[in-house]
């Protein structure tokens, strides 16, 4: 096997440099590369573009980035809970690019599977659709959208080991198989790393392949956004 | 007059044994509360759930483990997991029964407007554009007027769209309607103590209505 | 949840009528639904299009099917191992449309994941080019292949619970979660059924909503093509 | 001149440390058994696995446990399995290193046959077209001569293409060639004993070789 492992985030983020476009795995807060965030941070690279579904909130996840001002653009679907965010958006100081949730995961597929394009019907007769190819198929419409071209994708697992290959937990999944697929250089920072063929190949939801480094990262905050709970009756 | 929960329990009176269904945030998310009993449904959560449980109890929070709002919540025996393009495969393809979302505007051809208000409001679509372009069966859940008493059932939405003539019924405070093929509004039911004239009233989409319409049931 | 339990195959293919178009899991003999197979054969239902990277063996698979004749057309990447199928092909009793085996895999996918076609760059150049539409992204030229429509999806799991939910083992899984996700109506046999909640939610690959019956097979004969061994040393 | 061992053993000289393998059925295959000790490869087969082991031992063959060639195989520590849309999701996103395949007939300008006879075979074509239009790095294993002394590396294909332009090296039981961007065979070596005249005889299509062009090497 090959062995994917290096130190820490500092290591796995070394040849992030300043406009890269960057994927990152997450759906709010749940399931986000914490370690390469906090690493990026350190390292105060600038003007990056970056895909990811949210935007974190203001003092945690891509936020941390936000108030750094190290993000020039963000392609997000949802980013209501960041009022930094709105506030450098509504000042011109962020580009940012909504799309279709669907769409976003779908052109991170895209770009794994070798598909220069996908259709869907997602945002058709929108402010989404402007500028776009439509084409009708069986008398629905549908948008052509292309796959991301992304540099590096940055995901969070619960598992992995040296091989690369990756296992998510629960919800944290989300976007996180979709983009270790679509990086041109895919880091995995994992909680628990181990030695290859101790992980069922049966289970792994991420092969090594698509999996460029890997490290086990530390200090997993793990925050929640919305603490719901119900009584013991 | 019905409050948030009454809308809640009026549409889940349209949640049928075996359905697949996607509830999304606000009122919808509700709905999960007033599902009959003996009806088996499975909520689906866009962000890579099938069979949504209840909230956990305190102390059992897992931030693994959450649903489309980012709101704590439990599987139940028979759930799966999955990945985000899988999930939005699945809501492509229709293997979901039924959509329930909320919506600023509602237009009388099935047009819908719920993730933007330029210059004031920007949080994202999310998933709801996903949702209201494939899904085959779509209910929204939504405020009849806004505070200032101005109906949001339109002859067209004014603000930015999230899809095009796709939603066919709408349930508010104040009545359940279907949208018509062929465009308008049409009162299938009142909510108890409102009169059709009222709903007229509120309504400035073209609406059909019978003067005898029943009032809904909600036992 | 909701039970999607049959009796057994019998039950689970009772719709499946002469000229239908069903799609059949495995590659080569390896995750082939052996039972409703057998029960097709049983029932004698004839004109089927079937959608199968391989067409079994003379005696075995799909094989059978074609020894009595039940199979109008196969659309298949590989059909190497079949003497029968030749025979029929080459006398014009069968139809036989060969496409690349990605092509078949993705066309599956796109079903599932409601893609009304999807772009490859396999066939271009060649006879599978005839007939379809070209198109060059980044200088590059694909294929744009459209989704398959298939009225029944066969698939062999390992394991499966009432809700429909599937695991396979090994490279028994090869086309069965693609297939699952295409069929209209999906039938899912498998070695071993149990109870909703007795599979664990991050293993599981093909989520039961996709599945719309479930029957626990029988006498499984996973037969092996190539039987290759090394000595004990 | 080489036997097929031998074409597979030069072919395992090419394999560098790190790669993701992808071998075609035949000769391809019997390239795992001289990979060189101490480089790290990772074999993938394409009916969805990577990190294809050895045979199984006798007695221990698993039905579900098979190779692209239906051979019972085993798995490596780190060992991967998934099902066929990834395996040609990772073919198609040029995540494999390496591609060795078998062919019928090469052309000079890299298009290729293997995989139908008109009238007299009728295979298909399995993953061989998604491999040759989808990897960077093509390495055709195959004979430069039938048995009835015809070349098989020609001006351009007769038989039905696999496909085009793609093929930029080839190995024969007479010679390792390059295919060159702008066109033609260019010798890079001779199989030991053989001559560059005999070469020159038995290659159809145009072929660049220099008087002096070395024998290989396969220890």
């Amino acid at each position: 096997m090959i062995n994917k492992k290096v130190s820490g985030a500092d290591e796995a983020i070394r040849d992030i440099t300043d406009g890269k476009t960057l994927m990152l795995g997450g759906f709010g807060l749940c399931g986000i590369p914490e370690n390469c965030i906090a690493a990026l941070v350190k390292k105060g690279v600038k003007a990056l573009t970056c895909i990811s579904n949210n935007a974190g909130v203001d003092d945690f996840g891509i936020g941390l980035m936000l108030k750094t001002r190290q993000v020039k653009k963000m392609i997000s679907s949802y980013v209501g809970e960041n009022a930094e965010f709105e506030r450098q958006l509504l000042s011109g100081e962020l580009e940012v690019e909504l799309i279709p949730q669907g769409t976003l995961a779908t052109r991170c597929m895209a770009a794994g599977y070798g598909m220069p394009a996908i259709f869907t019907p997602a945002g058709v007769g929108t402010e989404v659709a402007e500028g776009k190819e439509t084409r009708n198929f069986n008398g629905k419409d549908y948008l052509m959208e292309y796959a991301f071209d992304a540099d590096f994708a940055l995901v969070k697992a619960w598992k992995g080991d040296t091989a690369g290959n990756l296992i998510f937990r629960s919800t944290s999944r989300n976007f996180n198989p979709v983009m270790a697929m679509a990086g041109k250089i895919t880091i995995a920072e994992v909680e628990e790393l181990v030695e290859a063929g101790e992980l069922d190949p049966d289970h792994i939801h991420t092969p090594g392949v698509y999996v460029h480094r890997i490290f086990q990262g530390r200090d997993y905050e793990k925050r929640i956004e919305q603490r719901t709970t119900r009584p013991r009756s | 007059m019905l409050d948030k929960n009454g809308i809640a329990k009026r549409i889940a009176k349209e949640i049928k044994d075996g359905y697949y269904v996607n509830l999304g945030i606000g009122i919808p998310t509700l709905v999960a509360n007033y599902i009959p009993e003996g009806i088996n449904v499975v909520l689906q959560s866009e962000n890579g759930l099938l069979g949504m449980g209840p909230f956990p109890f305190q102390g059992e929070e897992d931030a693994d483990m959450i649903n489309a709002g980012k709101q704590t919540i439990t599987t139940l025996p028979g759930s799966s997991i999955f990945d985000s393009a899988m999930s939005f495969g699945m809501i492509r393809s229709q293997k979901i029964d039924l959509t329930i979302l909320g919506a600023m505007e509602v237009s009388e051809n099935g047009d819908i407007a719920n993730w933007k208000i330029p210059g004031k409001m920007v949080k994202g679509m999310g998933g709801a554009m996903d949702l209201v372009a494939s899904a085959k069966n779509i209910i929204v859940a939504m405020q009849h007027i806004n505070k200032a008493g101005e109906s949001k059932l339109l002859p067209a939405c004014t603000l930015p769209l999230t899809g095009v003539n796709c939603i066919r019924k709408v349930v508010t405070e104040l009545a359940v309607l279907d949208i018509l093929p062929e465009g308008g509004f049409r009162l299938i039911e009142r909510a108890p103590g409102v009169s059709v004239d009222f709903i007229r009233q509120s309504t400035a989409g073209k609406l059909f209505a019978d003067a005898d319409v029943k009032e809904m049931e909600l036992n």
